[in-house]
């Protein structure tokens, strides 16, 4: 039971790990601000959700497991919501454009 | 299995670092607070790992600070940003 | 060497790097993110004794680890204030202050 | 240890960039970046409590602080001629700065073995306190002078910031004012993350005594929350000269300095604690503090007072 569990924790946290490198690509990669933002921003969150996902494997008890996935959640609320508000200043006429 | 996070922790860390290096070349301020941004992320990840990986539960309560943090100087910036637009016009 | 032992030699270095921010640059702000930067390097000594204590069960010896965090408030306070002056001493001459007693 | 290696080589590299950066902003960035580093390696140094207290105030609120300075400081930083150093000077501090780093590194190697400890007093005494976490037992107990002078430092800090202001604005209100963001983009930020930002910081506040957490790392996060709710312009700092604003600045020092004076009629010494009572007075001292600090941290960030009271 507990090699399974290692597996899958092993499989996830790659996964994750694989799109921090996709984001770090993209960031490299990408020409303008927005798209860098856009890269990083999504590729960066899904991976910390599969990481996330990995530990869950690793935890005892619910309240663990709880407090990380809403350490994702928050991380992806605030996330959003502020990588908005940087791409309106990353935009030539700022936020009053 | 702690060597393993231990790992993973490392590579994620790394990779921010990779990012760090782009962003802060800039051009635009925009650019730099990315940095923030990428590694409250990834810096994020890397204390969850570590935490697992060391034994310490309190990596998270870490973890649930930085990201409220890192939320929080973006908008700092955001808010000077806009306060430069304002002075100038 | 040891982990601890690591994190002190990095300690030493930030020290060393903050004091010449400090000395060197012009710009008021740039001394006091340099003068933080000691700080920061002052208290990672801290943590590597506190580490190096390490007993009774303890990851540490918390005796220097509550020092730190009491540290990092009274730096705090005195970065406020620090940014306080500055931003009033150029509200009141029009410019950025320079090191020059004729400035 | 490859880990660590590579963390150090990041922190250092992110204070030189610190130091090297040509415009401020972007130094303020760097500043940040280490702050955020340096919880990482507080963590890997077995010290979870000052990991949360970097992440939230050396970096947080700091790099706030700083990052609202450049921004007010920009139209003047072009540096004028003839301010920099000359390069023999700028070797000179150079190699200072190097002796320096070498001494301190030297003492790093040559520390004593075994290392000298406190951790087993700490232990033996902290069951009679009713406290598991260590470090909020040594902050409150064992060097409980200490935190007492230091909530007395934040308030003189304060009052030094608002001594700045100009006479015709004395007593008024702290900092330019923030209008609501027309796109209501930042209004709703603040809507969805200051209710969050306050369960947290009562979580970290309530795990103090058993877990890494406490006062000052609560207190951190509820002044975040309160300039993030001035930030987006739905609330304004009060005034001042409010009374009720500085009962809540001095409550937490008052309360500490009275169950201090207690101590001497109940337990013969300052700030000794009756050990009965120990987690209950500990517990009615750090809920004012908390108060006070928090509203301590907020207004210095918020600066002396810009506008006339009303």
């Amino acid at each position: 039971m507990s090699l399974t569990l290692d597996v899958l924790t092993v499989l996830s946290v790659c996964a994750g790990a694989f799109f921090f490198l996709a984001g770090t690509v993209g960031l490299l990669r990408f020409p303008d601000a927005l798209g860098r933002l856009h890269a990083l921003t999504k590729a960066d969150n899904l991976g910390l959700g599969l990481i996330v996902l990995g530990l869950l494997f690793q935890v005892e008890g619910p309240s663990a497991a709880l407090k990380l996935i809403s350490v994702w959640f928050l991380t992806l609320l605030a996330g959003a919501t502020v990588t908005q508000l940087l791409a309106r200043t990353a935009r030539p006429g700022g936020m009053f454009e | 299995m702690a060597d393993f996070l231990l790992a993973a922790a490392g590579f994620v860390l790394a990779m921010v670092a990779l990012g760090l290096v782009r962003i802060l070349r800039g051009p635009g301020d925009a650019d730099r607070i990315m940095a923030a941004q990428l590694l409250g992320t990834g810096g994020i990840a890397a204390l969850l790992l570590l935490g697992e990986a060391m034994s310490v539960p309190a990596a998270v309560d870490v973890a649930l600070i930085l990201a409220l943090l890192a939320a929080f100087v973006s908008v700092t910036f955001a808010k000077g940003a806009t306060r430069t637009e304002v002075d100038r016009v | 060497m040891n982990t601890a032992t690591l994190y002190g030699l990095c300690g030493a270095v930030l020290v060393g790097l903050g004091l010449f921010g400090l000395i060197v640059h012009p710009q008021p702000l740039r001394k006091i993110l340099a003068f933080n930067l000691i700080g920061g390097g002052v208290f990672l000594l801290f943590g590597v004794v506190a580490r190096r204590g390490a007993a009774a069960g303890f990851g540490g010896d918390p005796v220097p680890q509550a020092l730190v965090i009491t540290g990092l408030v009274v730096a705090f306070a005195a970065t406020a204030l620090a940014v306080a002056l500055l931003l009033r001493l150029v509200q009141e001459i029009g410019r950025r202050p320079t090191l020059r007693s004729d400035g | 240890m490859a880990f660590d290696a590579g963390l150090a080589v990041l922190v250092l590299g992110m204070a030189v960039w610190t130091i090297t950066a040509r415009g401020t902003f972007a130094a303020v960035v760097g500043f940040v970046a280490y702050g955020l580093l340096l919880a990482l390696v507080w963590v890997r140094l077995a010290a979870p409590d000052v990991a949360l207290t970097e992440a939230a105030l050396g970096s947080g609120i700091t790099g706030g602080l700083l990052l609202g300075a450049s921004a007010r400081l920009r139209p003047t930083e072009a540096p004028a001629t003839g301010e920099t150093m000359g390069i023999g000077l700028r070797v000179a501090a150079a190699a200072l700065c190097v002796l320096v780093a070498a001494g301190l590194a030297a003492i790093v190697v040559l520390l004593p073995e075994p290392a000298p400890t406190l951790a087993p007093p700490v232990a033996a005494n902290m069951a009679a306190l009713g406290l598991a976490n260590p470090v909020t037992a040594v902050l409150m107990a064992y060097r409980a002078i200490d935190t007492l002078l230091e909530t007395v430092v934040l308030l003189l800090a304060l009052l030094g910031v608002w001594s700045l202001a100009p006479d015709r604005v004395w007593g008024g209100f702290p900092g330019p004012r923030h209008d609501a963001d027309p796109h209501g983009l930042l209004t709703f930020i603040a809507q969805l993350l200051v209710p969050i930002g306050l369960i947290v910081g009562i979580h970290i506040f309530w795990v103090g005594s058993v877990a890494p957490g406490g006062e000052f790392q609560a207190a951190t996060i509820l002044a975040a929350m309160w300039i993030l709710a001035t930030m987006a312009g739905l609330v304004d700092d009060p005034p001042v000269n409010r009374r009720w604003l500085r009962i809540l600045l001095v409550a937490g020092p008052a309360v500490f300095f009275a169950v201090g004076f207690a101590g001497w009629a109940m337990a013969g010494a300052f700030l000794a604690y009756p050990a009965p009572y120990a987690k209950l007075l500990i517990l009615t001292i750090e809920i004012p503090v908390t108060l006070s600090i928090a509203a301590t941290l907020a207004l210095l960030v918020a600066g002396p007072p810009e506008r006339a009271p009303p």
